[in-house]
């Protein structure tokens, strides 16, 4: 019933070390009763750009917490940069799908909290953290508080301060779930643009099929009930990939290959 | 179902330990004389007089339900002034302004102070007990309403104006269902605080309640009586609090998840009665 | 605003603060009301240094809690208590061994009170009516009032009017309640304040102590003579009172002002007190060990006491012995002197 | 669990001075009817004075014979005292409950059964154990002000925001960091708020204590001067009360939105500027 891994092009085993690996993984939830990620299993290379997509329900997001350790995993083995993952690893680095943004604290001051938390902050990391929001073009916006930024804005803000953690791991869950399909598209640009300067290993968890495959080198498409990871499709567009790639017939073809996959499943 | 179950036993066995040793502690500093067995009677006289008070003589629920009705018909004449005062405020700035300065003033003032008053003015009876419980909690109840009734979320606010809702329908359909969780937690301040304005007013001036009670045992020098009466306080505070919690997880139903299903049902069941066998027919058919 | 604050902090603690001139002890004595005319006593004791003369400098602690004075006594929080008859008596029923040293209130038995313009004389006419009570705590005296006239509380309703001045003085003036049982103090302020009260207490059961000084059993033998120094220093201030009533009511302005705001109700207020305080008998606080036993009966009727309680078991004639032997024309000089002074 | 955020209305389009005026207008009209249904026996004198009589009462106690300074000044100080005693406590054991789930959720029982307890009560207790003065005095007025300071911080900190605190988890954050730079700031409107409810019940505190057993304070004089029937001066001691009240309560209304400046629009500007003038002197780059 669980299909095996479709091997394709590019993956991990082919000589590089895995930056994240992750072996018969399972998360089951109220003791068993549900099961929210079953046997997940997959290897991701440094510097790769993962979207993991699926309705709500899928187990994207369990899956992406226990990668940044906030959640345990039942069973399996699941290691970055070879050591299993215990808990926060500071180089693992996430963003959710609300800003999270404290109210007390100007733009700048938000983006300062990741390097306060590791320790004592320099004027570099202050250097580092205008820089990053002049990244996300928030330079101006560097001492307004979150209740004068519009959504978009703050989500821009919560992904400086993502990057202000240095960390090469990047997790984000649905980070623009919540903004209009403008604001989406133009921060979906600028996101590729910074993962590629930072040079980052990048998870990407969206229920948007297209946002996924425009992002991702390899699209997880993951099922719900229980939660597993369906099949795995690969994007061969190189980049910088415009956003008018979206309506090539390629782009089409992915996307219904990865419906395809989500069919063959359900 | 079963881990919650025994986690409760668990902690109330915990609870029970904790709960053990401190009555021993207390009974063996009674024996040996550290403790004053007249001012600090041990748990046993305390015992005892319980029973006497609630089996024996049961003198306790004559007073018992005195000042519970004291204090609850305080607490709703209390909260019919803070609420109407809470509601004219919000709809009128000018109100709010020029009432707001009094409530407080009312606020601080200490119930204690005015004993004398409203005894005068409400005479010797339970009336006084009733005002002073009003007086006491009318704050809470006018302050959390006031805050409830002006915080309605703009978005939903602009949604309702956009749908051409006016005043009133705004008012009853977002603002007051909105403010409800927040009014309960003040109905809940107010209730306990009405049982300390009826039982300051029994201390200076009554014929009956568990205040009159207290002071009584505690002249004829029994402490352990006295104690049990005080008890007895924190138990009619404890009942009208839950009271309060009740009528608040009716009401209020949409904050846990069991009352909110179990609402959610009865109302699908009088859709389907009410509309005939039409539910669920999709709409873009026609 | 800040300071002010200070200032009047710091000058509160220090008039809180007892400066201790020379080597003063303190004498803790608890009673219901703080300094007033009521304890003209005290302020002519302090006024004229009596007090300091015998070592001693005195703690009032004025206390109106459900808790009686006798834990105080027994806590060692207090030295001596003023207590009225029934408070002694339940005291003792309930096992604490005390001693009645100083009658201090000779002629201010708890009894029944009517507005003065009430056509009610006698304890009889009460059938059917309201009765108030100045507190529950008075409500044996009713009992032995009416059982007096052969009537139980059942012949009458009875309703808790309450100590608060204004309450007390409304019930009287507009006759609300057909009568009051209170004891002399509850009436001080309101016979001061022009509003007739007259007494109906039955003869049979009027004649009783009024209210008392007593210390805890053992305090005698320790604190002897500090306690019998306390009730000279006393007796004298209530002696002043007998030969210089205006030179009282001089130093009363001085100690309590709030009473004197307005003139004629504090001096009426001082007169009454004084009636109240002076002793009836020779010796000033003497012990009238016969009352101490007849109203035993009624008490234990009602509940108060069970059994009977010998009064030698609790009465100790000794201390006002001592109180009442000082030099009359000394203290007659030392007043004069004080009144050339000072008026 | 209540927010007494402050009552204060948005900026009125009248000038302020026409609301003033208005504010005496309508307290002026409040004291002519009080004092006319005086003189006309509706109110009963024994106990409403006049309000001329109590103007006189002011000028009297106040100022010739001055002898309420040293009452308000020991009553005003045991309600500091015991005030800050009572919400340092309060604040302090919601801190240490709210930071372990297993210790709060042992405490609950016993919080509720305590707040249903009519504090005032176990008066008389404290007196028995702390003996007469001022001790005892400012013992009840920290048992009185200590609920709802507790109460509210421990509100404040579990309803905070649940992604923030798992975005700190993430991040790696001590303890004490997610305490210090998250729970402690989101609770603050909470906190702020039980302090008032707590200032309002420390005068009524400090006034039960001193009538209870207490040989000087306001309490005492109220006493006093109800039991000899001058309810003028008495009304002054009482109106003394109220109104330190409203100013305390105003004041810490104001302290509240100096602090919690991220609720209040106007505030929030001048503070971002503030922030980046100091940005720019610490790096001096270009703004």
């Amino acid at each position: 019933m669980i299909p095996t891994m479709t091997v394709t092009k590019g993956s991990a085993t082919d000589g590089q070390t895995a930056v994240i690996s992750a072996q018969n993984v399972v998360k089951t939830f109220a003791n068993g009763s549900v099961i929210a990620v079953d046997d997940a299993n997959f290897q991701i290379k440094p510097g790769e750009f993962i979207s993991l997509v699926g309705p709500s329900g899928c187990g994207k997001s369990t899956l992406l917490r226990m990668v940044a350790g906030l959640l345990e995993r039942s069973s399996g083995q699941l290691a970055v940069h070879d050591r299993p993952v215990k808990g926060p690893d500071p180089s693992v680095s996430m963003m959710f799908q609300k800003p999270t943004l404290l109210d007390w604290r100007t733009a700048i001051e938000n983006v300062l909290l990741p390097s306060e938390i590791a320790g004592r902050v320099t004027d570099s990391d202050r250097r580092k953290a205008m820089d990053l929001l002049e990244l996300v073009g928030l330079k101006d916006f560097a001492f307004s508080f979150p209740a004068q930024l519009s959504g978009g804005m703050q989500q821009r803000v919560a992904l400086a301060r993502l990057l202000q953690t240095g960390a090469d791991i990047l997790l984000l869950d649905e980070p623009f779930g919540a903004l209009d399909e403008f604001t989406r598209e133009r921060l979906n640009v600028e996101l590729m643009r910074i993962v590629s300067e930072v040079n980052a290993t990048t998870l990407f968890v969206t229920h948007n099929i297209g946002e996924a495959i425009y992002l991702a080198d390899r699209v997880f498409v993951m099922t719900p009930r229980p939660g597993r990871v369906a099949g795995i499709v690969e994007v061969p567009f190189e980049r910088p990939r415009p956003p008018s790639i979206q309506q090539s017939p390629e782009f089409n073809a992915l996307v219904s290959q990865v419906r395809h996959t989500f069919g063959e499943n359900v | 179902m079963m881990d919650r179950l025994s986690v409760h036993l668990q902690s109330l066995f915990k609870h029970l330990i904790v709960f053990a040793c401190v009555i021993a502690l207390w009974e063996g500093a009674a024996a040996v004389g550290l403790v004053d067995v007249i001012l600090l009677p041990p748990p046993h006289a305390i015992a005892g007089s319980i029973w006497d008070l609630y089996v024996e003589n049961r003198t306790i629920y004559r007073h018992f339900t005195i000042t519970f009705y004291e204090a609850f018909a305080g607490f709703l004449i209390g909260g019919a002034f803070g609420l109407a005062l809470a509601v004219g405020s919000s709809l009128n700035d000018s109100f709010r302004r020029y009432v707001s300065p009094y409530a407080i003033v009312l606020n601080v003032t200490p119930g204690l102070a005015l004993t004398p008053i409203v005894i005068a003015w409400f005479g010797f009876g339970y009336s006084s007990k009733i005002a002073l419980g009003a007086i006491v909690c009318f704050f809470p109840i006018f302050v959390n309403t006031l805050i409830a009734l002006s915080r309605t979320d703009g978005d939903t606010l602009e949604m309702f104006q956009s749908m051409g809702a006016s005043k009133g329908q705004v008012f009853w359909k977002l603002r007051v269902p909105a403010a409800l969780p927040m009014i309960f937690a003040g109905f809940k301040i107010a209730i306990t605080t009405a049982l300390v304005g009826a039982v300051v007013a029994e201390f200076s001036q009554a014929t009956a309640g568990i205040g009159v009670l207290m002071q009584r045992l505690s002249f004829a020098l029994d402490m352990s009586g006295a104690i049990a009466a005080l008890l007895s306080m924190s138990l009619l505070g404890l009942i009208l609090f839950t009271i309060i919690e009740i009528i608040d997880d009716r009401v209020v139903f949409w904050r846990r998840g069991s009352r909110m299903e179990a609402v959610s049902r009865r109302r699908l069941a009088r859709w389907k009665t009410s509309a005939g066998s039409s539910s669920g027919k999709p709409i873009g058919r026609k | 605003m800040k300071h002010f604050l200070i200032t009047s902090a710091i000058s509160a603690l220090v008039a809180v603060g007892p400066v201790a001139a020379q080597e003063l002890t303190t004498i803790n004595a608890v009673m219901p009301k703080q300094r007033s005319a009521n304890y003209f006593p005290l302020i002519v004791g302090e006024a004229l240094g009596y007090f300091e003369e015998e070592g001693l400098e005195v703690n009032l602690l004025p206390s109106d809690t459900p808790i009686p004075f006798v834990n105080f006594l027994r806590n060692g929080q207090a030295d001596v208590a003023m207590l009225d008859p029934a408070e002694v008596l339940q005291a003792l029923a309930a096992g604490v061994e005390l001693n009645v040293i100083y009658e201090v209130m000779q002629t201010a038995p708890d009894g029944i009170a009517v507005s003065g313009n009430s056509d009610l004389t006698d304890v009889e006419q009460l059938r059917g009516q309201i009765v108030g009570l100045v507190s529950d705590r008075d409500r044996v005296t009713m009992q032995i009032a009416l059982d007096a006239r052969g009537m139980t509380e059942d012949d009458v309703t009875t309703v808790v009017v309450g100590e608060a001045g204004p309450t007390l003085a409304a019930a009287f003036r507009d006759q609300t309640v057909a009568a009051i049982a209170g004891s002399g103090p509850d009436w001080l302020a309101i016979q001061a304040n022009g509003i007739p009260v007259s007494l109906i207490t039955p003869a049979e059961v009027s004649n009783k102590p009024g209210n008392t000084f007593a210390v805890a059993s053992g305090t005698l033998e320790e604190k002897g003579d500090l306690i019998e120094g306390y009730l000279r220093a006393w007796s004298k201030g209530m002696y002043v009172a007998t030969i210089a009533p205006e030179v009282v009511a001089r130093m009363a302005q001085d100690a309590v002002p709030e009473e004197w705001e307005d003139a004629n109700f504090g001096q009426q207020y001082l007169n009454n007190a004084i009636r109240l305080n002076v002793s009836v008998t020779e010796t000033l606080g003497g012990l009238n060990t016969g009352t101490w036993e007849s109203i035993q009966p009624a008490m234990q009727k009602f509940g108060l006491i069970t059994d009977m309680i010998a009064a030698d078991k609790f009465l100790a004639p000794s201390p006002v012995e001592a109180a009442n032997n000082f030099d009359r024309d000394e203290i007659a000089q030392e007043v004069q002197a004080w009144k050339d002074a000072n008026m | 669990m209540n927010e007494i955020a402050d009552l204060t209305i948005p900026a009125p389009k009248r000038s302020a001075l026409n609301i003033i005026a208005r504010h005496l207008a309508i307290f002026l009209a409040l004291i002519s009817a009080w004092e006319i249904s005086c003189r006309l026996e509706w109110l009963d004198p024994l106990f409403f004075p006049y309000p001329s009589s109590i103007l006189e009462g002011f000028w009297r106690l106040y100022i010739t014979q001055g002898n309420i300074w040293s009452h308000l000044g020991l009553t005003m100080f045991a309600v500091i005292v015991g005030f800050t005693a009572g919400s340092v406590l309060g604040v302090g054991l919601a801190i240490c409950v709210g930071m372990s789930d297993r210790l709060r959720r042992y405490l609950k029982p016993y919080v509720i059964v305590l707040e249903a307890t009519p504090r005032i009560a176990i008066g008389p207790v404290i007196i028995a154990a702390f003996g007469f003065g001022w001790t005892s005095k400012t013992a009840i007025v920290m048992l009185v002000c200590f609920f709802a300071p507790f109460v509210n911080t421990l509100n404040g900190m579990i309803s905070v925001d649940r992604d923030k605190v798992e975005m700190f988890r993430s991040m790696g954050a001590s303890r004490i960091q997610t305490f210090s730079k998250l729970l402690l700031p989101s609770a603050l409107p909470e906190i702020s708020a039980g302090l008032r409810l707590a200032m309002a019940s420390a005068l009524g505190g400090a006034l039960v204590a001193e009538f209870i057993a207490s040989n000087a304070g306001l309490g005492v004089l109220i006493t006093q001067y109800t039991g000899t029937l001058n309810m003028a001066s008495a009304f002054v001691c009482v109106l003394t009360l109220s109104a330190l009240g409203y100013f305390i309560f105003r004041g810490m209304e104001a302290v509240d939105r100096f602090i919690i400046f991220w609720a209040d629009r106007d505030r929030i500007e001048a503070v971002g500027r503030k922030r980046l003038a100091a940005w720019h002197s610490r790096l001096g780059d270009r703004p």
